[in-house]
């Protein structure tokens, strides 16, 4: 994009623009070059390092994603929209949106802008090192003398351009300082606390536009301005009389940005340079294989530290759990604190809010997951049973009318729910649904728990036994009630040919393809998103169909991909029955909030955690349906 | 340990032993093992007190052994024991003195039996009457050997000529008591001093100058269990218990043992054998076992009998090292001799136990 | 040595004075639920694995009190982690990490 | 004229029932066969649930019966049913014409000497709930830290061979808390409680035994102790049953608490001789009706409360008092209105 606009903006030799030093020189511009020269060198080291760690499979992955053009496309979009635009905190925080987007795409917008200007009016300058072509662009203001005799349209225009990008900086200079005294006011309760590096950081960002605007102003009427310059020019200059006095602040200026780029590594600020990284790692389908190495280090580094995720995370309904937010994760992770790590870690429920809210898109419970990976997928275990399992389950001992039924698996937890396998039953009579019971009598784990749990291993091993008997089955639609089994089922088993369904969408098409007769009921009825269901499989669509022809359905306050956990999600590994009680409370507060009749959900976890807390009956998403499907009449 | 808590106790199992006039009948296997014991009760008692022990040559077992091993019926054996009481009564007798505890254990349930069912005991007066034409009697006391000895006890110990005294160092020799399972355990109140407390030996070692031990396993069965010892499959369990019971009584650094039942002396003797060859543990000072004595074979070294003619020459443990810490005299060469003075032949070393 | 045909068998006796404390107060400060438990079975009734395996949290949990280690392992190597008897355990033990910690600090 | 009412024992049943008497109308003569009131409660310590101090209790008690004739150390010497009352003559020579009596005479603990397997008074560091409630009454638990302790619960109770097939239901809730007591005192020491059945059937009586688990970490054995003896160095060697296990257990500990239950009192039974009250198998007074009746017995006139019908808590124990002043009244208002 850039490369047309260069191309169509020719350079040339304007007569009336002029260096005000003949080597384009002068001191004050030492900090800002030891900043860059240094922020460029960490920033390639940094690179070979995460790359260095990547696995071999997985650089080649990298490196091939760059050239297909679906997923260049996609880098681009995402490069755009993320990195300068954040669309994803407009869509959450529109003003916190407007913030963040004034700095980034201001900034970078004033930097690509002012080397067009160089490009156009000194291309000499970015022909080399020699030339001044790592500062001058930055400095060109102080560099440059413009007749004003022979300013052209071209100048002006690029005036006022950059004079408005400045201003649309500084916009959100001032919202983000506004924000640091009154976070809440932006829609924020809960901050991190920042860093000493952080700090410097953060002051010299604050400083480095005000400061270009001053530094701008004193030499606008030397090397042009517009309006935001030019007024403040003639101002400083009735007060102060001197000209020479620009000295001090280009000096300033320059200090403040070679102090930001020494101590953006150390600070939270390093996400601006790592994001870019991390969404061209993304697209390319890398996933975090070490906790601290390769993908992981890049979506460490690309934490802003902004602290969306405490207030997401459904643990921090209780203040005494506010430090096991994503936010202090990720830090302990960058500073090696070991043990602080492993209790964060451990803590997570893994619902995957803090990934879905995250502006940079951090998924960090997978961090935690790999994180448990490292500590507990050695521990001793021993599935030997399963071997006689797997080793007697035969495909082609299948009879040959499998193929039209539906294989229904019902999982550990639906086995502690009856009230769920009754009613599957029920719509399976219901629709004249052909079906088999494969956990009928006896189940295998379907292995999510064990990767939760960081027993990759030992999930495998699972995964290997239920696989066998899926496929000797026959049966070629896999139907789950359970979120958890679905997640493992779709991302780790790998059944070619099979179609995995949860009950949400199968009742879904059911009743699109007319198999079932849905009756509306007049309860108000408020969906509660499973986290496995929805966060984790993307479902939200299917359940809210079927529910909205089943009876009114509501909103909740926060549903969907901010749906609060139930709390008793087996990701946790530490959190006691007390703390597990108290969010479970949060998350029928949540849903209570749109007043229903009965709550619905779709995950026996759920279901059991909701109930114990809800004022108001709750309900197995496929009980609502079978209460309310018009007897056939075609069928006794 | 409160000692005055014990005697309250003893005090409550007081049993009521008459001084004279005995119908004495001897044990199984004792006979056969330790001859010597019951020939040297019937010494002790007629001979050096004087009191009236009337043996006779038709008295027969009891049937315990196979009572227990589950060989002969119960009635069987009733009425087995009823005529042993018949001969008491044939020949002018109302107390009875057995040698064997089984047999006292299987008296005792026998008496209780006929008393709480009259009925089965006039069927076995008809039984005995029909086999035996004997008359059926039941005893008016009915006594274990050992009761007879606690009772002697002072008596004993006026007459002796050694204590259960270390004669180097002065101390009290360290006893351990062992009482037949079914002495008191099945009925505390036909025991001296009951079933968790017996007084009986306890008794007998502290008027003869012993210092008791009480170690946690005293309870504990000596490992003979009739069935667990009778069938070789068993025997693991029956070395087992008789194991845990000597780590248990090894701290204590016990000097001897004193028993009063036929299979615990034969046990606690033969298995430190067994521990000794299977385990290469031994128990007493400098390799040896701890010896193992019935309680006559006590009174007899407590009254200076010779320890040969005790017949502690056919213990497995050998004995020589305790003779030299009392003091008493004997002459290795006759050892092994005979009565007659004929070599009796001498018995193989053990690898392990000295 | 000399074989008899027999011997002395090892005791299959508990003896809680030889039981190792330190671990166990280790394993209570790593997951405090491990105190909690009443020995009421659901735990073991509701397993996943048990179908297949013996498998008890409850025993695992008595066992360690009685310093059988490896009875407790055992008793734990065939868990499959669903969570069920997380889920029925009327005193809420956190039985999926107790059953981790117990392998991290008794395990090889 | 006030009606005179006799009640025999001083402890917390006769002293609410009483007080409840005196505040109903009657002309109250309490006697007791001790130097003090307060029967079994004066010996305590602190009280379950909640801990607090059988003292207190016990003065809130004793506040209640001032202005009733209490006569201490002083026993039933006679009693004869008259026509319409009851004649008794005290052992201090006093003669009582009873428009009614209430029998009042609790329990005896058990003796724990009868248990001869745990060697009550032949082994040093085994003692029993009333003395480990006066060690702490006395301030005069062992100062030499402990290593292990145990409870044995259920000591002559539920015990046929001990003459006792009942429960006698406050050993349970004494044992915990006792347990968390001396893990109190002594923070390092192991603490087992040898139990049958927990019996935690009051309110927070489960929390007390969840409290001595989670916060105490006492060992709960669920195994009756079958013999106790001395190991070399003089501690206590204790056997038992693991029974969740089905493993025979041995433990070394330093001291044993015996929980001894309760036996109907001895007095009581005194009285009850005079009288031929009639006792149920376990030795406690029959009511006239265990369901509706449980204060009145075959006599006229004689009331029960408390302990002497069947173990009872404290509570349990006051209720009746209550429940026996009310039946008290009740007949003899019915019995002497006519007059």
């Amino acid at each position: 994009m850039i490369s047309i606009l260069i191309s169509a903006v020719q350079p040339v030799t304007p007569e009336g623009i002029i260096d005000r030093y003949p080597n384009s020189y002068n001191h004050f511009v030492l900090p800002f070059v030891i900043g860059i020269s240094f922020i460029l060198v960490y920033l390639l080291i940094g690179l070979i390092r995460v790359l260095y760690h990547l696995t071999g499979e997985d650089r080649i992955k990298l490196l091939k994603s760059l050239f297909i053009p679906k997923t260049a496309l996609k880098n681009l979009k995402d490069l755009f929209c993320d990195c300068l635009l954040h669309t994803k905190i407009w869509k959450r925080k529109p003003l916190l949106g407007y913030m963040h987007s004034a700095i980034a795409l201001g900034w970078f917008l004033l930097i690509i802008v002012g080397h067009l200007e160089v490009y156009i009016f000194a291309p000499r300058h970015l022909e080399g090192i020699t030339e001044g072509s790592l500062y001058y662009p930055i400095f060109y203001r102080f560099f440059i003398w413009i007749n004003p005799a022979h300013e052209t349209l071209r100048g002006t225009v690029f005036f006022f351009i950059m004079d408005l990008l400045l201003l649309y900086v500084l916009s959100g200079i001032g919202l983000a300082m506004f924000k640091r005294v009154r976070s809440i006011a932006l829609g924020m309760r809960h901050t991190t606390k920042p860093s000493l590096a952080d700090r410097v950081a953060l002051y010299c960002l604050w400083a480095i536009f005000p400061l270009r605007l001053l530094a701008e102003s004193f030499t606008a009427d030397l090397s042009g301005g517009s309006f935001l310059t030019k007024p403040m020019n003639w101002m400083f200059k009735a007060f102060f009389g001197n000209e020479l006095n620009f000295m001090p602040t280009w000096w300033a200026y320059s200090i403040c940005l070679g102090l930001f780029f020494l101590a953006m590594p150390f600070s939270r600020y390093m996400h601006i340079l790592t994001e870019p990284l991390l969404i061209l790692m993304r697209n390319a389908g890398l996933k975090v294989r070490k906790p601290r190495k390769g993908f992981a280090e890049a979506e460490i580094y690309a934490c802003s530290s902004c602290g969306l995720c405490i207030d997401a995370c459904p643990m921090n309904s209780q203040k005494k759990n506010l430090k096991y937010s994503s936010v202090y994760f990720i830090r302990f992770l960058r500073r090696h604190n070991n043990r602080r790590i492993n209790e964060i870690a451990d803590k997570c429920l893994m619902c995957g809010k803090c990934a879905a809210i995250c502006p940079v898109g951090v998924n960090s419970p997978e961090i935690r997951r790999v994180q448990r990976e490292t500590l507990n997928n050695s521990i001793n275990y021993d599935y030997s049973y399963l071997d006689s399992i797997a080793q007697t389950a035969k495909p082609e001992n299948a009879e040959a009318s499998a193929e039209g039924k539906v294989l229904y698996f019902a999982g550990c937890m639906s086995h502690l729910t009856p009230k769920i396998i009754k009613s599957v039953e029920s719509l399976m009579k219901a629709s004249g649904t052909e079906w088999e019971f494969l956990d009928k009598d006896k189940g295998i784990c379907c292995g999510r728990p064990q990767m939760l749990a960081g027993k990759t291993q030992a999930a495998r091993k699972a995964i290997q036994a239920n696989k066998a008997l899926i496929e000797a089955s026959g049966c070629k639609t896999l139907l789950l009630s359970c979120p958890i089994c679905l997640k493992v089922f779709k991302e780790e088993y790998g059944l070619k040919g099979i179609e995995i369904l949860h009950y949400t969408q199968f009742i879904d098409r059911l009743a699109k393809e007319g198999k079932i007769t849905l009756e509306k009921g007049t309860e108000a009825i408020v969906y509660h998103d499973p986290c496995e269901l929805g966060r984790g499989c993307g479902i939200y669509n299917e359940p809210r169909n079927v529910l909205s022809a089943v009876g009114d359905l509501k909103k909740a306050p926060k549903e969907r991909d901010e749906s609060v956990c139930c709390g008793y999600s087996l990701g946790s590994m530490t959190l006691d029955e007390k703390d597990r009680a108290k969010i479970a409370e949060h998350s029928v507060d949540n849903l209570m909030a749109a007043n229903p009749d009965c709550i619905v959900t779709a995950c026996p976890m759920c279901y059991r955690a909701i109930r114990s807390k809800s004022p108001v009956p709750v309900k197995d998403f496929a009980e609502a349906v079978v209460e309310n499907i018009k007897p056939s009449k075609t069928k006794k | 340990m409160i000692y005055e808590g014990k005697k309250k106790i003893w005090a409550d199992y007081q049993k009521e032993i008459p001084e004279d006039h005995y119908f004495y009948v001897r044990s199984c296997i004792r006979q056969s093992f330790f001859p010597a014991s019951e020939a040297t009760f019937l010494d002790i008692t007629r001979n050096k007190l004087g009191k009236d022990i009337f043996e006779t040559k038709h008295h027969t077992t009891c049937g315990g052994i196979a009572y227990h091993s589950d060989a002969i019926p119960q009635e069987t054996s009733m009425t087995i024991i009823a005529r042993q009481f018949a001969l008491m009564k044939k020949y002018g007798y109302e107390n009875y003195v057995c040698s064997c505890i089984t047999s006292f254990g299987l008296y005792c349930e026998t008496l209780e039996t006929w008393r709480e069912y009259p009925e089965l005991q006039q069927k076995i007066a008809d039984n005995l009457w029909k086999s035996c034409r004997l008359e059926f009697a039941k005893p008016k006391f009915l006594v274990h050997a050992s009761d007879l000895i606690f009772k002697y006890r002072m008596q004993i110990a006026a007459k002796s000529k050694f204590k259960l005294v270390n004669q180097k160092t002065g101390e009290p020799l360290r006893v351990v008591e062992h009482i037949g399972c079914h002495y008191s355990k099945m009925f505390p109140s036909k025991g001296v001093g009951g079933a968790e407390y017996p007084y009986v030996l306890v008794g007998m070692i502290e008027a003869w100058g012993g210092q008791i031990i009480d170690y946690p396993e005293r309870r504990h069965c000596c490992g003979f269990g009739f069935r667990q010892y009778l069938i070789k499959g068993n025997r693991g369990y029956s070395v087992s218990n008789t194991h845990k019971k000597f780590e248990s009584m090894e701290p204590y650094k016990p000097d001897m043992i004193i028993t009063n039942c036929p299979g615990c002396p034969y046990f606690l003797d033969r298995w430190q054998y067994v521990i000794a060859e299977t385990q290469g543990k031994t128990y007493g000072e400098n390799g040896h076992g701890i010896p193992v004595f019935t309680y006559e074979e006590v009174a007899g070294l407590v009254m200076g009998y010779d320890p040969w003619d005790l017949g502690l020459q056919t213990h497995q443990v050998s004995v020589e090292p305790l003779l030299d810490k009392m003091g008493i005299p004997y002459d290795p060469a006759k050892k092994y001799l005979g009565r007659n003075g004929k070599d009796l032949g001498q018995p193989g070393k053990p690898h392990c136990l000295k | 040595m000399i074989d008899f045909g027999f011997s002395v068998s090892p005791s299959s006796r508990i003896n809680l004075d030889s039981v190792d404390r330190e671990s166990f107060a280790a394993l209570a400060k790593l997951e405090p639920d491990v105190l909690k438990c009443m020995a009421c079975g659901s735990c073991s009734a509701s397993c996943t694995a048990s179908q297949f395996e013996p498998t008890s949290v409850r025993r695992a949990i008595l066992s360690l009190q009685n310093g059988q280690v490896e009875q407790a392992l055992d008793l734990l190597k065939g868990c499959m982690m669903c969570g069920k008897c997380t889920m029925v355990c009327p005193r809420g033990i956190n039985t999926r990490h107790l059953i981790i910690s117990i392998q991290k600090i008794y395990g090889k | 004229m006030k009606n005179n009412i006799l009640v025999i024992g001083g402890g917390p049943a006769g002293l609410e029932a009483s007080a409840n008497l005196k505040r109903l109308g009657y002309n109250v003569i309490l006697i007791e066969k001790d130097k003090q009131l307060g029967g079994h409660l004066a010996k305590w310590d602190r009280l379950f649930p909640d801990g607090v101090s059988a003292r207190q209790t016990l003065n809130a008690l004793l506040e209640e019966v001032s202005g009733v004739n209490c006569f201490t150390e002083t026993q039933l010497q006679s009693i004869n049913v008259l026509d319409k009352s009851y004649n008794a003559i005290l052992s201090n020579g006093i003669t009582v014409l009873a428009d009614a009596v209430l029998l009042a005479s609790g329990f005896d603990l058990f003796k724990a000497e009868k248990k001869e397997e745990y060697g009550y008074g032949i082994y040093e560091g085994v003692i029993t709930n009333a003395d480990l409630e006066e060690a702490f009454r006395e301030k005069k638990l062992p100062s030499k830290q402990p290593q292990a302790i145990g409870f044995v619960h259920c000591v002559g109770s539920r015990d046929e061979k001990a003459g006792n097939p009942a429960c006698s239901k406050v050993c349970c809730a004494t044992a915990v808390k006792q347990a968390c007591e001396v893990k109190e005192v002594y923070p390092d020491a192991d603490v087992y409680c040898f139990y049958m059945d927990l019996r935690m059937f009051g309110r927070h009586y489960e929390d007390l035994y969840l409290k001595a688990q989670k916060e105490f970490g006492i060992r709960f054995i669920r195994g009756r102790v079958s013999e106790v003896a001395e190991t070399a160095d003089g501690r206590l060697q204790v056997k038992a049953e693991d029974t969740l296990s089905s493993k025979p257990l041995r433990v070394s500990l330093d001291m044993l608490v015996l929980m001894a239950g309760m036996r109907p009192s001895e007095s009581g039974k005194t009285v009850g001789r005079q009288l031929n009250l009639t006792t149920e198998e376990d030795g406690f007074f029959s009511s006239a009706d265990n369901l509706l009746e449980i204060q009145r017995s075959k006599l006229p006139g004689f009331f029960y409360a408390g302990a002497c019908t069947g173990a009872k808590t404290l509570p349990d124990t006051l209720h009746e008092a209550r429940s026996a002043a009310i039946e008290i009244d009740r007949y003899i208002k019915e019995k002497f209105s006519e007059k």
